[in-house]
């Protein structure tokens, strides 16, 4: 029996079954159950690593759940797409729980760190169950899945959060529901699930209102769960309050997978042309997608809570990702799908610092941030780092993926849209540089405050892999693409 | 004529989802937003179930294993299955909102949005 | 506001009415639905799974996945709701 | 014309960034060692960057490709006459300057030694990565370094002043070199598919001529270093930078790299028969005549002493993209011969200016009244580099305004040569009062009479850089047979 | 003790009805095969058992007979049967969740197993039902203050 070759599902069912065991370690020695809870998401890094190189070796993994045929049981299907994203959740999740640590500790009480522990674990499943499965309507359990736990996740922040949470919780079913109605009429006109079955069946209904309709609802559906524009007004106090490792953890990897059930939906359940060609639907998005970017960095500046800027910046990028899948050309996907990963690492370490600044000196106001670069050195470099990737200057990660939607927005003629991108990275360079400012040129007046150290290691240690990795990962593009991003690429771009 | 025989129960159902869609995003109570909620899922179960729905068959409950099997004369399994799945998903949304809506009312001791809003306002 | 979300609601309720028109009748026993998965579930659920109740058969086995997956929804309810709310004897915090 | 394959650019470019690491873990105790380390670094530099000579000069290309990102974004190095040229003027300049420093720093006792010593380093390092770059997108990646690394140095002083005129500075740079450079870059890649320097451009003529205004537009508005007015005022707002920041990085390092880059794209890029034939050398003339002009006049109006040296840098740096504008072989020649000219003398200046700062903290020239007599050689220097400036023989001044007249006849702009004679005039006026008062006046403050010299480390420099611009005059031969080299492999003459 | 809104008949009447809802519920569980039912609907009326004892009596009555502690445990228990369930025929060299490969331990032929595996799964899944049931029900009905002990 060889494992490996089931490892595309034991990467769901480990942290399943891991979030059970933990209430059990929770009865029986609870200080095992921070320990575990790290040691399965490792596993999962090494098994999410061990799927790419799986699929980059022998290509498109199918597995057959319950060894049933594709149209009648469920199976997974893990091409280049998921296998890329599967190891962007896995290890993201990984280095949030080890900042978690310590992070945590200040905002839950003793007695349910447990229970996080499952929840973030179910989180975690839901996010992987999304991202390997080949059938729409387990894509919605595991969706379910992520979204209760994100909700309650979110809810155990401070006082705000637990509005913040209801306001997730009603516009995430809003969407999970549309999600369902598509499914529903998918299933009404094809009366099939499994993503390949319908890719086969549905060409020849392109004419029908139903299959618009479906669309359609997917496209609103995942919209409100990714926070495009107009549908983001869940996102920054949910993300602003939350507790900072969930913050950081739902940031780097919620959206993203949002982004790829996108371009699954859009370019594998649908063909290419029916989104671009034969309906004005990426037009629409486009559009759509430029007014978020816009709006979004605009929002961003007035922000005096750090956190709070970060969301807006965050629902800006979300806008990048969304413009760059709908450009329909080579250079806009490879951007997008680029910066899926260089934006669930910036965002994710500026989220991480956030929590670690609030952990020191209690607050997010941009306001306090005076001479931090005194107390925490390193944490500061690493913040510099992610600020000029955010910002966009090479050779950091961020400049690459920009660079390529910039590129794809010339080359399709929206040149409008490149201006807004262009915009927008400097608007960020405004909000980066003015907390710089603060932190390395303003000396602090309030000292008694700010008698302390550096972060504790198990907060500063992830902080500085996911700095290095910017840097490091910025002068790898080239490779990351003509591996995996070059094979994900829809057919017809 | 034949429109409205043929489609009539989907009618029926999407206007139960706009009802209850309605109550989730015009409604200032935040029970009234979960009833509508639920009236949203119920409703779109019951248009799921009818799908399943063909004229003179019954229940996928093979009563004589022997018989040659006509799939006609039972009802398509796969809805009810989905349901099941989508109830239980409603079902645990639901909880997980009126846990959250207590511990609402545990700090403003109301139930109505704009008066938590005010009280926020208030806070700054 | 509410007329606001009035018009949403109306919006909405029109695409999906409209979008019926191309939809089989109701209880058409040619409906694809009935036509092109369904069909095995029926046939051949007792000799493959020995199971006559087709809903449990494909609930639990040839779906069985998706019953995890639900299983583990209403799993992850309880664990919310007790993360959430729960007040422990030995909790100094809440 | 071969290449030669080697690692020295990389070394080049290492050794001062090496140096910077160094310097940094040195710290604030050693101080002694700490400076030792940024005077070996520079001589080491000059010393590597020297030793290419021989190749080149026996017309030889040495090409050093660093890194692959991407299929089109590559950090590769090449190294031709003109980069070799620009390289060496500013690392021989550096030697001196990090005396000039020492002296200086010590003698304010400035705060924060070490953070001024390494950003120098790291800036001097990406000074020469854009020398040597082989395409735009290097020399960009360079130019955005160097604007990071400047900032640090410009608001040095950490008051409200220093932090404002920063912000000025990166605003104006930073945005300007995201928004219309990158953009620049973006449209070159799309239109000519590659970023490469090549020689006679790199875009071809069978494009809409509009687009490539367009692009050649952006890339001067983007070239913000190069300090063409109207986005000339960071450079006076730099000037609250200690003296040899102003002196090496905004006399030589910095803005010359502008121009530098301006040279690239004119001729590298576009190309001497595309400009030609799109007829936009005359718009880039015509914009670095006004600065001239405009400059001169503004400089007339500044008291403080600094300003007027940083306006006065302003329009002589528009000589030499004046030069470029020309597009005739002279001009050329007058505007290569124009960079190391003006950088000698400036460099003499603002010494002579940091000079008076040290020992008498007079800025104002107001106040200078009878300085001369107190430090006859700092105020000599300062006269010789005056008369340079101003282009009178015997200093090197005067051989570059020659060849830039020449070249005007050359490619018949008449209107140019009245420029010259208008500067010329302009320079005079605002240099020669100051050297007047000096000299003539009698101190106002009665305590200083007889003679207190500046400290010996500021004062050698100053003197040292003074008695050059006459050697430039008396022997130019090696310049001169260098730029003739420079010459030929642009013009493929 | 009784207390103000203990109800005699009430209280007799569960007494004798909650068996018989647990042994109808037990019926729903194993009879899913032949008949509607199965996992859900009868860990829902097991819950509903205790429910109902809580609303009989109160909440430290139902938990002398059944504990939080075991509550919880068996939540977490059920969906583990089931998962377990999987690996385990991922162990025996089938993929998850794949019960004909059941047969290499359970002495029957390769369809029936697959009936008997459902079975097992279906009992997780009433486990788990029941015990979240009643620990959601806790949770709300007390602001997660069981120990005051009245609903």
């Amino acid at each position: 029996m060889n494992l490996s070759e089931h490892s595309s599902i034991l990467i769901v069912v480990i942290p399943l079954i891991a979030s059970f065991v933990n209430i059990f370690l929770n009865f029986l020695q609870r200080k095992l159950c921070y320990p575990f809870f790290v040691l399965v998401l490792g596993i999962c890094v090494a098994l999410s690593i061990d799927i790419l190189c799986q699929v980059i070796n022998f290509g498109v993994l199918r597995y057959r759940l319950g060894g049933w045929m594709a149209p009648w049981g469920i199976e997974y299907v893990i091409d280049h797409l998921n296998a890329y994203l599967i190891v962007i959740v896995s290890s993201m999740s990984f280095i949030v729980a080890i900042y978690s640590k310590d992070s945590v500790k200040k905002e839950i009480s003793k007695a349910k760190l447990p229970y996080f522990y499952s929840t973030y674990l179910l989180l975690a499943t839901g996010l992987f169950g999304i991202t390997v499965t080949g059938d729409i309507f387990n894509l919605y359990v595991f969706l379910e899945i992520a979204s209760l736990s994100a909700y309650a996740l979110v809810a155990i922040g401070e006082k705000r959060s637990v509005l913040a949470s209801f306001h997730y919780i009603i516009m995430g079913t809003i969407g999970a529901c549309f999600y369902l109605l598509g499914v529903g009429y998918i299933y009404i006109i094809t009366g099939s699930l499994n993503i390949s079955d319908l890719t086969r069946l549905l060409p020849s209904l392109y004419e029908s209102k139903v299959t618009l309709t479906a669309l359609a609802f997917f496209i609103v559906g995942i919209g409100i769960k990714i926070a495009l524009f107009p549908l983001h007004r869940w996102l920054p106090d949910s993300y602003t309050f939350a507790p900072s490792a969930v913050s950081a953890f739902a940031s780097a990897t919620v959206t993203k997978v949002g982004i790829y059930v996108l371009i699954r939906i859009s370019f594998t359940l649908f063909e290419p042309k029916f989104l671009i060609e034969m309906t004005p639907l990426s037009n629409i998005l486009i559009w759509w997608s430029t007014i978020a970017i816009f709006f979004g960095s605009l929002i961003a500046i007035g922000q005096k809570d750090f956190k709070r800027t970060l969301s807006y910046i965050l629902i800006a990028e979300i806008g990048y990702m969304v413009f760059g899948i709908n450009i329909g050309n080579k250079e806009g996907f490879i951007g997008a799908v680029l910066h899926i990963l260089n934006d669930s690492l910036m965002i994710g370490c500026l989220f991480m610092i956030a929590g670690g600044v609030f952990y020191r000196i209690g607050s997010r106001n941009i306001e306090d941030f005076n001479g931090l670069n005194r107390n925490m050195p390193i944490t500061m470099a690493a913040f510099t780092i992610a600020a000029l990737s955010m910002i966009g200057i090479p050779p950091t990660a961020g400049f690459f993926s920009k660079w390529y939607l910039i590129v794809g927005a010339v080359k399709a003629g929206y040149l409008v849209s490149a201006v807004i991108l262009i915009f927008s990275s400097l608007v960020n360079a405004l909000i980066f540089f003015r907390i710089l400012e603060k932190i390395y040129f303003t000396k602090n007046e309030n000292t008694p405050m700010y008698n302390f150290r550096e972060l504790p290691i198990s907060m500063m240690i992830p902080i500085v892999i996911t700095a290095l990795a910017i840097l490091i990962i910025g002068l790898y593009s080239g490779e990351i693409i003509s591996s995996v991003i070059k094979f994900s690429l829809p057919k017809g771009f | 004529m034949e429109t409205v025989i043929g489609k009539y129960n989907y009618w029926i159902y999407i206007a139960l989802m706009m009802i209850g869609f309605y109550a989730m995003i015009a409604k200032r109570n935040l029970v009234k937003k979960i009833v509508g909620m639920n009236i949203f899922q119920t409703a779109i179960i019951l248009f799921f179930i009818s799908t399943a729905y063909k004229k003179d068959a019954t229940i996928p409950i093979l009563i004589k294993s022997q018989e040659v099997i006509d799939p006609a004369k039972y009802i398509n399994p796969l809805p009810h299955v989905l349901m099941l799945t989508a109830i239980v998903v409603m079902v645990s949304t639901f909880g997980v909102a009126l846990a959250v809506i207590m511990m609402l009312y545990k700090q403003y001791k109301t139930l109505d949005e704009d008066e938590i809003i005010e009280i926020l306002r208030k806070k700054k | 506001m509410k007329f606001f979300a009035l018009i949403i609601v109306i919006l909405t309720g029109a695409v999906l009415i409209y979008s019926t028109l191309d939809m089989p009748d109701w209880g058409d026993p040619n409906s694809p639905a009935s036509l092109h998965v369904s069909p095995r579930y029926i046939e051949k659920t007792i000799e493959e799974t020995a199971t006559p109740n087709a809903v449990t058969s494909v609930l639990a086995d040839y779906r069985g996945y998706d019953t995890l997956g639900e299983t583990t929804v209403i799993f992850t309810a309880a664990v919310v709701c007790i993360l959430l709310l729960r007040r422990f004897e030995d909790d100094k915090t809440l | 014309m071969e290449t030669s394959i080697s690692i020295k650019p990389v070394l080049a470019i290492a050794v001062s960034a090496v140096s910077a690491f160094l310097i940094a873990i040195t710290g604030e105790k050693l101080r002694n060692l700490r400076e030792t380390w940024s005077i070996l670094a520079s001589i080491f530099k000059f010393l590597i960057v020297v030793s290419m000579l021989p190749d080149i000069l026996c017309g030889k290309v040495i090409e050093y490709c660093l890194f692959r990102i991407t299929s089109e974004l590559i950090l590769h190095f090449r190294i031709d006459a003109l980069g070799l040229f620009f390289a060496m003027t500013a690392s021989f300049l550096w030697i001196i300057t990090s005396f000039y420093s020492i002296g200086y720093m010590r003698g304010l006792n400035e705060h924060k030694q070490t953070r001024y010593f390494v950003y120098f380093a790291i800036t001097l390092s990406a000074t020469m990565g854009v020398a040597f770059s082989a395409n735009i997108f290097t020399a960009f990646v360079f130019y955005e370094i160097i604007t990071i690394a400047t900032y640090p140095l410009v608001a040095h002083k950490e008051t409200e002043e220093a932090k404002k005129n920063a912000r000025k500075y990166l605003a104006y740079l930073l945005s300007t070199s995201v928004a219309f450079q990158l953009t620049a870059i973006v449209l070159t890649y799309c239109l000519s598919g590659n970023l490469y320097f090549s020689k006679g451009g790199n875009l071809s003529n069978d494009i809409s001529s509009s687009l490539l205004t367009i692009t050649f537009l952006l890339y001067i508005a983007g070239i913000t270093k190069a300090a063409i007015m109207p986005l000339h005022s960071w450079l006076p707002a730099a000037m609250v930078a200690p003296t040899p920041v102003s002196a090496l990085l905004h006399a030589v390092a910095v803005v010359k790299t502008g121009v530098f880059m301006i040279l690239r794209v004119v001729f590298y890029i576009f190309g001497v028969d595309l400009l030609k034939s799109l007829n936009l050398e005359t718009v880039l003339a015509v914009v670095a005549s006004f600065t001239i002009v405009a400059a001169s006049v503004i400089a007339l109006r500044q008291d403080n002493l600094k300003l007027r040296l940083a306006y006065s840098t302003v329009s002589q740096l528009s000589y030499i993209v004046l030069g470029a504008a020309l597009l005739s072989p002279s001009a050329l020649k007058g505007s290569i011969f124009h960079i190391i000219a003006h950088a000698f003398g400036k460099i003499t200046l603002f010494f002579a200016a940091g000079a008076i700062y040290v020992t008498t903290y007079k800025t104002k020239i107001s106040e200078l009244d009878g300085i001369g007599k107190r430090m006859p050689l700092i105020m000599a220097s300062f006269t010789i580099g005056a008369l340079s400036m101003i282009g009178v023989p015997p200093f090197a001044g005067f051989i570059s305004k020659w060849y830039l007249s020449v070249g005007a006849i050359e490619s018949d702009k008449i209107f140019v040569l009245a420029i010259l004679a208008i500067s010329t005039i302009l320079n005079a006026c605002y240099f020669m009062p100051i050297v007047y008062v000096a000299f003539m006046k009698k101190s106002k403050d009665s305590k200083y009479n007889g003679i207190n010299e500046a400290p010996i480390f500021v004062l050698i420099p100053t003197v040292l850089t003074a008695v050059l611009t006459l050697v430039v005059f008396l022997c130019p031969h090696p310049f001169i047979k260098l730029i003739i080299l420079i010459v030929n492999q642009t013009f493929g003459g | 003790m009784i207390r103000l809104y203990d109800d005699l008949i009430i209280q007799t009447v569960c007494r004798i009805m909650i068996p018989l809802i647990q042994l109808f519920a037990f019926y729903v569980i194993a009879h899913g095969h032949y008949s509607p039912g199965g996992g859900f609907q009868g860990g829902c009326i097991l819950g509903a058992s205790f429910i109902l004892m809580v609303i009989a009596y109160d909440i430290n009555w139902m938990k002398r007979r059944f504990s939080e502690k075991k509550n919880t445990l068996l939540m977490a228990f059920g969906v583990l049967i089931y998962a377990l369930v999987g690996v385990l025929c991922i162990l025996l060299g089938a993929e998850y969740l794949n019960y004909g490969i059941l047969n290499k331990i359970i002495p029957t032929d390769s369809v029936k197993v697959r009936a008997l595996g459902t079975l097992i799964i279906e009992i997780g899944v009433g486990i788990t039902v029941m015990a979240v049931m009643v620990s959601i029900f806790l949770n709300l009905t007390t602001f997660g203050k069981h120990e005051k002990g009245e609903v």
